[in-house]
């Protein structure tokens, strides 16, 4: 099922685990009634069970080291779940035009030039004329060769599927401004009104008729006119209406005048007391036969000042149950002339909008229309507790140079993993671990600060899941020399040994000598070098038909070893806040610091012999 | 910026030998391009037809059947019609003179496509996209587009006007740009023929 | 108060585009020329103050509209005529950061291992009703991830605390409702959060003040009858988009080659192992499904008194002809199976899952539990219980939405199955016996109506001599007397001289612009929401803290749900009562 | 190659650049390497496919026209790929442009380029087809198997997946220094130095 295997780790962001942000964490177990308990035994869920990776949960608070940002104020990692954003550009990844923060309320979060995507394919579509055809792959239909030899007509085509805008009937006048000239185009190419135009249609209209009209389209009977008006009811205009109405509903409920403070109060009665119904209960409605209580008199007053929408202007509309054209349709078109789910999810409800009886929905590929390119965002991240900057990327859309960029991979040790392969034993593919026999892996520690730190690992002895594996960390404990420049490294490799004797006395032996020769031993490190250091993790792989062949879900035949990892390091006090405010007395004191969190290791898949 | 190599600015191109194989008979039209550096091997044999142009490092192989390759095709280079097919499709194996491939007229088999033999057929006008593979025996109908890593299987039967997309996905090409597709191919082989030394002696 | 001026300030900063632009909410003639100026693809949007000042506050005057459903979440911002965009849920979002493998062409999702027993689509649902095998902190984790991923993607804000208003399911259990707050106030740190009712904010959304509400969602169909904006009545069927789905698993499975030759008793083993993907499953239903006409809407024609009926007899036979004419084969293409087959089936054996599902009549009615009662038994039902004018109300206002309401053909069944329920049975919960007493007394209504009727009285168009309409008429008019005398609105309305809506009594279906766009205009004009919550007290008193709807005295929740007008700074000062409204209740 | 043995299975030129004898390039005088760039065994670049229609005057800051690949820094085209210049209708006649990459660009196994330009600090996975004038901008990952449209325009920071491709994710803070190609450099050519820890 997946490609050759390569060990990884995610590291678990501290934000999720306790809950941060005053967040009360939701039950775990659930009761319906009694709330207290449930906070209760989720504490407990949360903290003292050791973290499983496998949990559904985790997939939502575990991250690659890239990922992650550190806060240099809080000594904190900050995962993207617990950094605050604020966007920087709002830009077209298509034109890699920047658009302004105020287009964007009057325009949407979609590009308003020409760029779109295949509503077949999502593929990028290209404006091509009918005429010149600057790609053999791009060469437009020429339905009407009759047309303007200079250029136009031009219609949008998929340079990956083959999709062209004339298979749903639109073409264009002009090259550009395509997003302009759509809004204006129906599927099939008639011209689809502006919400102004359509109003004053009506309007008209309903003089001609007179009163009849309203009370025509208020009755079961759609008359002629207004089954023809109803075509033009598009959703957007039905909203539109509705909202009119609605507001001078409002207006006219108090004669204090569109005042917002004034409407809202005098509107929130009118669904103000919709609190109080439970939907089983009648008791609301007799009350409003024996108009009695208190609320009722509000009731009545305030609901007063609403009434219903009477006719299409109005917002109301009858609804059309008829739908044996759409049936015949889809038996003439057939399963290939249907939309599918991922191309009904692209179509988002705006872009149907101004089809009428679509309300949104499209369910035929003659009724999809070209998607606009959503626009993308450059954003700069802070701290959510002490709001400081963390990341901040340059305005300019084509520079891709950031002013502030504290990743934690500069922070924290790097992990990578390796089999450990002995020279005279030979691992066919090391990456497929068999059941119950040992493997060895090599874990690579990097220290990317100037301090040398102190780490010291943590595991359960039997990963958890269904079938757990032994896990042996044969050194968990151990220090790694400063990030100094590469320069000095040869005199550092000289006094490393003497000055990390203490902890480290095993260690000399996993250094003299070729380091490949000597077997991995308990408390020895394997392997170390300026920065970094490796040691040797031993596992031994749970059979995975034990006791009886089982369906395994997808990565359950993945060995994860959750390891804790605590890193520790002294800093003088200069040089940040924090230290400044702990470390007063002038002698600048070294100050510990201190780093942990859960990680995860992928260290490969156990065959299934 | 420098020049790949000083020296080999002589010879205009790094052209590691290829392996070679039996040299098949071959019926070349007087007007057709054929780099010197193309691979054609097999003992069936290769008919190439009017203005159809093979880039370097295309490979035609008739050990399994003729190719036949009709006129203003282009084969691109590291592509490779005749391939021995996985899927042994090859239904005419036991006549002396059997089929392999047969391209219609202006096809294009892009880079990396390969096209195995077994009376093989790809319609007039069809565009085999990048790395795809069709499957012995395979009958892809006139004016199809297999978009990049398309594979069709040994034995299938793709209709005209088939656009193949999104790994696997089929659909209808309405646009008919046929011969307009066609026109764009012939200016293509004019370029072509200036630029790739033809040098169909070597194999005749 | 608090909000609408800091809505002037914001305004004012560029006063100029405040003025082409949607004005402050609540403005009555100004929505008029801005709903104008606001072209086809931009819905106008109360003015917010420039994204580049990091002020937390100024955010706050966008109100971010979020409708939970169970298999997605519509997001966008309230005043908008449709949501920004719709994230559903499935099991690609649930991977790790980063984790891309979906996308390697060798990757195949085995579902058949992860398929086994309910599991089948479940990673495709946000939540389920019963909570007792749920994970709630998962709940919350997808929820706080569609919505992030939603507002990067689809509303392009950042991460300051927004004004958020829900539309939530009215039946949504406490646990689960708190887990949804508790992402927007932890996650999001939304200072306010308004909780609005689908049923509420479809009628809104359809210009009505009581409406049936049909709302065939995924997990159930719920029919809630609201009344003067109130959810008077609610009953639930499971018969919803999820069962669709099984049954047109086990369609196809039965029609697989591999199981043609079983014979027909298949139906108990292939809901335990699944031989197709959900998405497939899905998407087929999503693409073919279709439900039949009503079998004796076409010949009971001339018969019927509905007013309703005449858009519909032409559309039986037009509906008719399709099947007739030429029985089509259709041609499913399925990829899941192994090896992958097109079938071809006749167009007329398609529509059986939806028969199954939603009207199942190979049972009696008496056979059906509560819970699973066909739909129009449904419908029916949900009216039976209702008071007469309020029945009489809400059946002239029927509305459908939901996932299901786009099956084709499906809302026209059911209103047509409901229309012959009432053709032959009335509003007569006893069936059989002493039917025949009741019938004179109708007659006698029937009379009166006439009598009043004539002295015109508001009546719909028809009165038809028919016996079978006779029933009906006799207790709808009578409901339209008695209803003038009761209703204070009526009253009110008739003095300040509005005209009033005379529809009562007819079946009749009206469009709503959907519940999300309901929503949208609700919170955009500042209405209070059914319950607004304040984050300070959420988070001091969660879920416990909510007093029962109707504990809150009258004042204090006037104030309370005024919160969403900007009076919640004030009113959120810990000790006072507040209410989770509806959700309250269960 | 002249001066070094002919025993080393790569060509290193003065410019650091390490060609292997195994790789094709066609029309040489025609590909311009900006130097410790690695072309790895069995790659093809189609230096002779060079533009015919001479550009309009007013496009300037080309370099010499009848460049037909030109290849930046560090770059490294693994095993198979192919480097091929676009080809167009351009008014009726048929041209190819050139093909520009730029700094750090990593081309995977078997892959097929055919971009317009493509930026520095771009990894292109395996097996996957650029189309023709596609333009790619800086810190771009393009995952394996992906199929790139013709004239599609992939931002800077964008991970790009499937057929045909659609950006589906950012490029995290913390994953700029992966691109980095100066190590891969160092790890081929006739005296290959092991990777670093």
């Amino acid at each position: 099922m997946a490609p050759p295997f390569t060990p990884y780790t995610f590291i678990q962001c501290p934000c999720s685990d306790s809950s941060t942000f005053n967040r009360r964490s939701p039950p775990s177990t659930p009761t319906t009634h009694h709330f207290h308990s449930d906070n209760d035994d989720n504490d407990d869920d949360d903290d003292e069970h050791p973290f499983d990776p496998r949990a559904p949960r985790s997939n939502y608070s575990l991250f690659p080291l890239e990922y992650l940002l550190y806060c240099e104020d809080c000594h904190q990692i900050r995962c993207p779940r617990c950094v605050a954003e604020e966007i920087v550009t709002y830009y077209c990844p298509s034109c890699l035009f920047e658009v302004p923060s105020s287009n964007l309320k009057s325009e949407g979060n979609r590009c308003t030039r020409s760029c779109f995507q295949c509503p077949v394919c999502i593929g990028p579509l290209s404006v091509t004329s009918l005429e010149s055809h600057p790609d053999p792959n791009l060469i437009p239909a020429p339905d009407n060769t009759s047309a303007a030899p200079h250029g136009g007509p031009y219609i949008l085509i998929c340079s990956h599927c083959a999709w062209s805008s004339t298979e749903v009937g639109i073409q264009f006048d002009k090259p550009n401004s395509i997003h302009a000239q759509l809004a204006k185009l129906r599927n099939g190419g008639n011209p689809r009104m502006t919400a102004k135009e359509r109003k004053e249609r009506r309007k008209d209209l309903a003089q001609s008729l007179g009163s009849s009209y309203s009370a025509a389209s208020g009755s079961g009977y759609p008359s002629h006119f207004a089954d023809e008006l109803d075509l033009d009811l598009d959703l957007e205009t039905q909203f539109s209406n509705l909202k009119l109405f609605y507001q001078s509903q409002l207006a006219n409920a108090n004669p204090g005048g569109g005042a917002s403070g004034g409407s809202a109060s005098g509107s929130g009665g009118a669904f103000g007391d919709l609190g109080f119904t439970s939907p089983t209960s009648l008791s609301r409605i007799l009350n409003i036969y024996t108009s009695t209580s208190s609320q009722d008199k509000k009731a009545k007053s305030r609901i007063g000042t609403m009434r219903e929408a009477l006719d299409r202007d109005e917002g109301l509309k009858i609804a059309n149950l008829d739908e044996s054209e759409a049936i015949a349709k889809l038996h003439a078109e057939d399963h290939a002339g249907t939309v599918s789910t991922s191309q009904l999810l692209n179509q988002t409800p705006q872009l149907h909008l101004g089809e009428p009886h679509l309300h949104g929905r499209s369910r035929f590929a003659s009724e999809l229309r070209p998607i606009p390119y959503l626009l993308r965002t450059k954003r700069s991240k802070r701290c959510p507790i002490c709001r400081h900057i963390i990341s901040k990327p340059e305005a300019k859309v084509l520079t891709t140079r950031f002013r502030i960029r504290l990743v934690a991979g500069s922070y924290i040790p790097s992990i990578t993993i390796r089999p450990l392969s002995l020279p005279n034993a030979s691992t066919p593919d090391p990456s497929a671990l068999r059941p119950s026999k040992p493997a060895q892996f090599v874990l690579t520690f990097k220290n990317p600060i100037f301090e040398p730190v102190k780490i010291t690992l943590a595991t359960p002895a039997l990963t958890p899941g269904r079938f757990p594996s032994k896990v042996t960390v044969l050194c968990p404990q151990f220090d790694i020399d400063a990030n100094t420049d590469v320069w000095d490294e040869a005199l550092k490799d000289g006094d490393k040994r003497r000055k990390k004797g203490e902890s480290m006395d095993s260690a000399t032996g996993g250094n003299n000598g070729g380091q490949h020769q000597h077997q991995p031993a308990a408390g020895k490190i394997w392997e170390r070098g300026r920065n970094w250091v490796s040691i040797v993790v031993e596992v031994v792989p749970a059979s995975l038909r034990k006791p009886m062949p089982v369906v395994l879900k997808e990565d359950e035949d993945l060995l994860e070893i959750p390891m804790f990892v605590r890193i520790e390091w002294e800093t003088d006090a200069m040089g940040d806040e924090v230290g400044a405010v702990l470390g007063k007395d002038r002698d600048l004191p070294k100050l510990k610091r201190e780093l942990a969190y859960w990680c995860v290791l992928g260290l490969g898949r156990v065959s299934d012999q | 910026m420098a020049a790949a190599t000083t020296s080999s600015s002589k010879r205009h191109s790094i052209l590691p030998p290829a392996q070679s194989g039996p040299k098949p008979p071959v019926q070349f039209s007087s007007s057709i391009t054929i780099a010197d550096s193309a691979i054609l091997i097999g003992t069936h044999p290769i008919t190439i037809s009017t203005e159809s142009v093979i880039h370097p490092r295309a490979r035609l192989d008739s050990l399994g059947g003729r190719i036949t390759i009709g006129r203003r095709c282009i084969v691109h280079e590291r592509s490779t019609v005749g391939a021995v097919g996985t899927e042994g499709g090859s239904r005419s194996k036991r006549e002396e003179q059997p089929n392999g491939v047969t391209l219609g007229d202006y096809v294009t088999v892009e880079v990396n496509a390969s096209i195995e033999t077994g009376d093989t057929v790809v319609g007039e006008g069809t565009h085999v996209g990048v790395g795809s593979k069709i499957g012995g025996g395979a009958v892809v109908g006139k004016h199809c587009t297999l978009t990049p890593y398309t594979v069709v299987a040994a034995g299938e039967t793709i209709p005209d006007y088939t656009v193949i997309y999104s790994n696997g996905l089929r659909r209808q090409d309405r646009r008919g740009v046929a011969e307009l597709r066609n026109k764009g191919q012939a200016r293509q082989i004019e370029v072509l023929k200036r630029m790739i030394p033809s040098n169909p002696s070597k194999f005749q | 108060m608090s909000s609408s001026a800091s809505m002037l300030t914001g305004s004012a900063v560029h006063r100029s585009v405040a003025n082409i632009r949607s004005p402050p909410a609540g403005g009555g003639g100004g929505g008029a020329s801005s709903s104008q100026s606001s072209g086809p693809s931009t819905p106008m949007r109360p003015i917010t103050s420039t994204f580049a000042s990091p002020s937390s506050l100024r955010a706050e005057e966008e109100t971010i509209l979020i409708e939970f459903g169970t298999r997605k979440l519509l997001v966008g911002f309230a005043g908008d005529a449709a949501p920004r965009g719709a994230i559903w849920f499935g099991p690609e979002q649930q991977r790790r950061v980063g984790d891309f493998r979906a996308w390697q062409s060798d990757y195949h999702p085995d579902w058949r291992n992860a398929a086994s027993g309910d599991q089948w689509g479940k990673d495709y649902e946000l939540w389920r009703s019963d909570v007792r095998d749920l994970d709630l902190g998962l709940v919350g984790d997808k929820i706080e991830r569609a919505l992030r991923d939603a507002f990067t993607k689809y509303l392009l804000i950042d991460s300051r605390p927004r004004r958020v208003a829900c539309v939530i399911p009215s039946g949504l259990s406490i646990p689960l409702l708190s887990v949804t707050l508790d992402s927007l106030f932890g996650r999001f740190q939304s200072p306010t959060v308004s909780l609005l009712s689908p049923p509420v904010s479809l009628a809104v959304g359809a210009g009505v003040r009581s409406a049936l509400v049909i709302n065939l969602g995924w997990a159930e169909t719920v029919v809630t009858a609201v009344y003067e904006f109130r959810e008077v009545q609610c009953n639930r069927s499971i018969r919803g988009g999820r069962m669709l789905t099984e049954q047109t698993h086990r369609f196809l499975a039965k029609h697989l080659p591999q199981n043609q030759k079983k014979p027909e008793t298949e139906d108990h083993e292939n809901s335990q192992e699944y031989v197709l993907s959900f998405e497939e499953c899905e998407e087929i239903t999503m693409r073919l499904a279709w439900c039949k006409a009503h079998p004796s809407s076409a010949t009971t024609k001339p018969a019927e008194g509905l007013s309703t009926v005449e858009e519909h007899d032409e559309s039986e036979e037009r509906r008719a002809s399709p099947e007739t004419e030429q029985p089509g084969l259709a041609t499913i293409p399925l990829k899941s199976t192994s090896p992958p087959v097109t079938l071809e089936l006749p167009y007329d054996l398609l529509t059986e899952p939806c028969e199954n599902t939603f009207f199942d009549s190979r049972h009696s009615p008496a056979s059906f539990d509560d819970h699973e009662l066909p739909l129009h038994l449904l419908v029916y039902r949900c009216l039976l219980q209702l008071p007469v004018d309020v029945r009489s109300m809400c059946m002239s206002r029927i509305i459908f939405a939901g996932g299901c309401a786009n099956v084709l053909g499906l809302q026209g069944r059911i209103f047509d199955e409901l229309s012959q329920i009432l053709r032959e049975r009335g509003w007569d919960p006893v069936t059989g016996k002493g039917l025949d007493k009741k019938r004179e007394d109708l007659e006698q209504m029937k009379q009166k109506a006439r009598a009043r009727l004539a002295s015109g009285g508001t009546t719909g168009p028809t009165s038809t001599t028919q016996p079978g309409a006779g029933e009906q008429d006799g207790v709808w008019h009578d409901a339209a007397n008695v209803k003038p005398e009761v209703d204070p609105i009526e009253e009110q309305l008739k003095k300040r001289g509005d005209p009033t809506s005379q529809e009562q009594g007819e079946l009749r279906a009206v469009e709503s612009i959907g519940a999300w766009s309901g929503a949208s205009i609700i919170s955009h004009l500042k209405i209070a929401a059914v319950a607004t919550v304040d984050r300070d007290l959420w988070q001091q008193q969660g879920a416990a803290g909510a007093s029962k709807p109707g504990e809150v005295d009258s004042k204090m929740q006037q104030r309370q749900s005024l919160g969403a007008g900007g009076f919640m700074r004030g009113a959120g000062t810990g000790h006072n009562s507040w209410t989770l409204g509806t959700w309250g209740a269960y | 190659m002249s001066r070094r043995p002919p025993r080393g299975e790569y060509i290193e030129t003065d410019t650091g650049n390490k060609v292997a004898r195994k790789a094709t390039l066609v029309g040489t005088q025609n590909i311009m390497l900006g130097g410790k760039t690695v072309i790895m065994p069995e790659a093809m670049i189609r230096g002779d496919l060079v533009r015919t229609l001479q550009p309009s005057p007013s496009s300037s800051g080309a370099p010499p026209n009848n460049t037909a690949v030109a290849i930046g820094r560090y770059c490294f085209l693994s095993r198979g790929c192919c480097l091929r210049p676009p080809g167009r209708l351009y008014k009726g006649l048929f041209t190819y442009m050139p093909l520009r990459l730029g700094d750090h660009v990593f081309v995977g196994p078997g892959s097929v380029v055919q971009a317009a330009t493509v930026g520095n600090y771009v990894h292109i996975g395996a097996k996957v087809a650029i189309g023709e004038f596609a333009i790619i901008k800086d810190y771009v990952r393009i995952l394996d198997d992906t199929v790139v449209p013709p004239n599609m325009v992939i931002p800077s920071f964008s991970i790009v997946a499937g057929q045909p491709a659609r950006v589906i994710g950012e490029v995290p803070e913390g994953g700029h220094e992966a691109f980095e190609l100066r190590e891969l450099y160092k790890t081929v050519g006739n005296n290959p130095q092991p990777a670093p820890v």
